[in-house]
């Protein structure tokens, strides 16, 4: 985790983040209506706001996973409106299922997570370490898991892929003290080291205390702005 | 960590995918015995069954190399919504692909765990059939049977994991994946009862005349594999 | 302790040596002693593994659907039934395979063919399948309790097929004119060696399946009681985690 | 709201809950139009795919009842497994186990339910065998095929849900549930084959040969009926 | 929710949960290794502790829902090591899933959960306006909600059950600022209208705030009870 080198050139400084007016559909629903919002390297950002503001959908058209409709929108330097697909394996993205495989233990989990995109074994160890998970739980089939364990193997998995930008929708939600407490050191290193993270939640004393910057969501548009 | 940089694209290529998706579909199947404790009890009596409701030596004697395929089909399709339920139960499809893992190598992993397994399928139903059925086989027929339980076998993968794919993210997939794989692999179906027919000496058809049938294996195996290989990213996408 | 992790007690041993000792007999009567028949020839001693076979696989099948009702049963239930249900059926689909083999080797010999698509053979081999699905479901994990109930609600509508398998023939017949079996039936006139050593063969089978379902009972006891031993262990050491975290 | 409260154990009741559970599937349906849209094609592509591998006129005339049948099976299976994929998505059958709903009443909507889209379908496909093969229905003959096809389509929605239910929670339960159903509805499709020949005379079978088969059919529905009703509680509870 | 009226007689008193030294076993796995807890009739208790610790086997087990293993619980005046099955027609509880029909709308779903309990059409009507789903909401299918609104249709159900004990497995990760307001406000008229409410939940302020009481889980035991 902690030299996570990209190669960037630190001259260029272009936001990882950089939507200008975008707009969104899901269905025939203009889930973002609008969305105008940068985020530079390294910041932790919270996106808060109501149920059905829009916030899963903003962190999936950051993850390439939605079309762009109208507007534009640029995430690691590529055009979301072109091509989205290629800033997938840039990005780590948890949202709210898990995509673990039951039959297999906590750490194969992690370890195929990790695998596609060629984390080394030390690695692998480690991101399951950093999630409290070694020990009797580390060989446990997975669906011998309770939720929060679970959780905490997806996050794992995530940690173990080393992105450039973090997308994580209600990551706290299941994680006891010590499980939230961890989270939040493992992405405040991750934010030093380099990378990006943005969180939506809605438990905003807990994620205010990790984020550098809070955005609210309502209706489709970021409304309030606030530094913290 | 300074190599790490380098290591870390070997998993995001095609190659490094499949081979990472194919071992976890094998090890899945390990841990869960699908195949031996449900999926071969089913095809064998998939075969008992059709026999029976023909119920005249005299046609079943004609038809036994077509059980064979009817079987493997019909397992196919039970084993592709297996494949994919392993997928979508908790999102990991979704997640391989908001991950950015390469969608051809997705499809290839899956295709090759999935073949692995209908081969030793297929293998034990015709040795069933060849014990049944008495039949005998010359080295010539045995070449052509082995070459066409291959290529069948290798068709049936690609195009079950494609549709399979296509079907996994819809909702009411129990029902549109054996619509969708049905019309398509009925090429297979005849082609593989042809070939298999001649390898047998089945109705007296000589070993010469499987070949021909073989090719239409072989064009079907390459087509699905391929257009899947190529249109499995454009489908999960969406 | 070590000894109670056997599966054999004196009776299993001696009832071992009695079923070995007939399995010999057996053989002996069968394949040297006792005549050809008039109409088989030589091939008729298939039948004295064949149909004692498949007897005995509908008594261990009956022996499984008896055992789950005693399970179902409130005032009798215990998961020793359950496991009688298990051994039962797993000892059952063995001597229904032993039955298929030799059937199909007979049918061979007599009617030039290993398999025909006549009622009994087809019901024979959906009876055996419905069994296998039975181990199946008794595979599937879950709680013992879930397991056993799962199971022995199965295992009472899968005997259900037992009638059907014993009257297909006479089901089929009467409305299908399909050419009947030859030597099907009683109408096979048996000498008395041969009636004999068909008894035989029931009993010899009839010993051996209790002897393999006590042992396969004794093992599943086993390993249900790794997990229930193990739950004392598992208990301390639950509580045990608690302190530690407490301090 | 004083009157609510004895009015409020009329949703706990058997029927009540059957009736609940088979307007919700019944709308469920008519949302998604799965029988429509994806069974019964897949059902006429059994048929006809079935029609060709036989491929000899004298032979399919001889087994178009069978294969009636056959097409109803299979789609029997995947309406199943669609009817508890329902449930199972997202927690339902769980949700419906713990908020203590008499499970006798589960079972008789889900079944209720299924049989209402079976005996649509069998309508369908056996019109399509009357009119592709130029049956001749006398009067008696069409009393003889009402009754098979509701008492065979009885049989089939009780033995499905029973084990629809069973393999529900079960891992692996795309291949556990043919497993399970196949060889126990197979005596229903001999007998509703061997009924309905005789309602077609094919074969030059008369009707009154047919009814024995329908007594088979009841039998096979009422003991699958009551003991789907009576062991689904033991069954989904754990 | 206003009347909740059960039948029971007062002068009984006895406690609505009561368990004396209860096991539970998962697979092999003493998820309870012998709790013992009473809960009197209109608390709310917040039950607390880390992940994997047996929250949700605790809830499930006075639920009916897991078997008794060892030692005594009785739930509602219901033995649980005989008929556990007796007690589950008046509990109400929701878990980490929503059991929601897709292809239904709000309002359909939730009529049908009330509906298995015989709940009037106005009674449905209410519980869906009680969590904010009137409006625009009722009548879309549930497949098209975001993550928050289907928890919401989930606990609008469970509102439509009036159950006498209801037992909430973290239910408000998901739900924005208001609709935990919502939730809270529908648990505390529950409670004073003679219901008694377990939480489990590791958002110990929020959910500290509504409990009367807390107990903390730990490896399966209770350890610290505390008054609020
Ligand atoms: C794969 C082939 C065969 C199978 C699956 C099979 C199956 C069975 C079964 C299940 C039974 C027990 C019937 C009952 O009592 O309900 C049985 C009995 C018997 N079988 Fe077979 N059989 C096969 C082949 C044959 C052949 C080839 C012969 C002789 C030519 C034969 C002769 C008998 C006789 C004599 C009995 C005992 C009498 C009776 O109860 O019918 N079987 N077989
Ligand atoms: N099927 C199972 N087999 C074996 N052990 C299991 C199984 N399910 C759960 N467990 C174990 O039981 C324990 C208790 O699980 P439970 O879900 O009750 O915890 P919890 O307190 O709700 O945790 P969380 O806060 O993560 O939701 C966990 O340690 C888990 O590993
Ligand atoms: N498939 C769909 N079709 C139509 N509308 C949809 C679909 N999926 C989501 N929506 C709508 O899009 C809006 C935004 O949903 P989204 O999931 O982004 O909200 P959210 O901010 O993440 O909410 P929550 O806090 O509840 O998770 C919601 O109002 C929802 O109703
Ligand atoms: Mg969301
Ligand atoms: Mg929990």
């Amino acid at each position: 985790m902690s030299t996570v080198s990209h190669g960037h050139d630190p001259a260029t400084l272009e936001p990882v983040v950089d939507l200008c007016d975008a707009v969104a559909v899901l269905g025939s629903f203009p889930a973002l209506a609008g969305v105008t919002m940068t985020v530079q390297r390294g910041e932790i950002v919270l996106l808060s706001g109501p149920n059905g503001a829009g916030k899963t959908t903003l962190l999936r058209l950051c993850a390439g996973l939605v079309a762009l409709e109208r507007g534009r929108g640029r995430v690691l330097g590529v055009d979301l409106a072109n091509d989205r697909e290629l800033v997938r394996h840039r990005v780590g993205m948890i949202g709210h299922s898990n995509g673990l495989y039951g039959d297999l233990t906590v750490t194969e989990n992690v370890r195929f997570w990790g695998r596609t995109v060629g984390a080394s074994e030390s690695e692998i160890d480690l991101a399951v370490s950093r999630m409290g998970l070694d020990g009797r739980l580390a060989h446990l089939p997975v669906s011998r898991l309770s939720a929060g364990q679970r959780r905490r193997t997806a996050l794992a998995g995530l940690v173990a892929r080393r992105a450039e930008l973090w997308l994580l929708d209600e990551p706290h939600a299941g994680l006891d003290a010590a499980g939230r407490d961890e989270l939040d050191s493992v992405l405040k290193m991750a934010a030093t080291a380099g990378a990006t993270v943005i969180v939506a939640s809605h438990e905003l004393e807990r994620a205010g205390k990790l984020a550098t910057r809070q955005v609210e969501v309502i209706a489709g548009q970021v409304r309030k702005v606030a530094g913290l | 960590m300074s190599n790490a940089g380098q290591q870390r694209f070997t998993g995001t290529t095609v190659i490094g995918t499949a081979r990472l998706i194919a071992a976890k579909d094998l090890r899945v199947e390990l841990r869960s015995r699908v195949l031996l404790n449900q999926v071969l009890p089913f095809a064998l009596i998939v075969m008992v069954m059709f026999a029976f409701a023909l119920d005249s030596d005299a046609v079943l004697e004609r038809v036994a190399p077509g059980l064979v395929w009817l079987a493997a089909m019909f397992s196919t399709l039970i084993m592709v919504s297996r494949s994919f339920a392993v997928e979508t139960a908790d999102g990991a499809l979704d997640q391989l692909r908001s991950a950015g893992v390469p969608a051809m190598g997705i499809f290839i992993g899956k295709m090759m765990a999935l073949m692995a397994q209908l081969v030793v399928l297929v293998t034990l139903l015709i040795l069933t059939a060849v014990v049944l059925y008495r039949a005998e086989l010359s080295w010539a027929g045995s070449v052509l049977l082995v070459t066409t339980g291959l290529t069948a076998t290798c068709g049936l993968a690609a195009v079950g994991t494609l549709y399979g794919g296509l079907a996994a993210g819809a909702k009411g997939r129990e029902t549109l994946l054996p619509l969708l794989l049905l019309p398509v692999v009925a090429p297979v179906l005849i082609g593989a009862t042809r070939a298999t027919e001649s390898a047998f000496g089945t109705r007296g058809v000589s070993t010469g005349q499987g070949w021909p049938w073989l090719g239409l294996l072989a064009v079907f195996a390459v087509l699905f594999s391929v257009s899947g290989a190529v249109a499995f990213g454009p489908l999960l996408d969406d | 302790m070590s000894n109670d992790r056997a599966t054999s007690t004196p009776f299993t041993k001696g009832l071992g040596f009695f079923v070995v000792l007939g399995i010999a007999l057996l053989i002996i009567l069968g394949i040297f002693v006792s005549p050809a028949d008039v109409n088989q020839g030589e091939s008729v001693r298939i039948m004295y593994a064949h149909v004692p076979g498949a007897w005995l696989a509908y008594l261990a099948f009956v022996m499984t659907a008896v055992s789950s009702a005693a399970y179902l049963w409130k005032r009798t239930r215990s998961l020793t039934w359950d496991r009688i249900a298990g051994a039962s059926a797993e000892v059952g689909v063995l001597f229904m395979g032993i039955s298929l083999v030799t059937g199909s080797l007979w049918g061979r010999l007599t009617w030039g063919t290993y398999w025909t698509w006549d009622a009994r053979l087809t019901t024979t081999a959906f009876l055996f399948v419905t069994y296998i699905g039975y181990l199946a479901v008794r595979g599937l994990g879950g709680t013992h309790q879930q397991r056993a109930r799962r199971s022995a609600v199965l295992a009472l509508l899968a005997v259900l097929e037992i009638p059907l398998v014993h009257f297909s023939v006479e089901l089929w017949n009467t409305l299908h004119q399909e050419a009947s079996v030859a030597g099907r039936g009683t109408d096979v006139e048996m000498n008395g060696l041969m009636l004999f050593t068909l008894f035989l063969g029931v009993v010899v089978f009839t010993l051996m399946y209790i002897w393999l379902v006590l042992h396969r009972q004794r093992s599943l006891m086993l390993e249900d009681m790794l997990d229930d031993s193990g739950l004392d262990n598992a208990l301390s050491e639950r509580r045990a985690e608690a302190t530690q975290v407490g301090h």
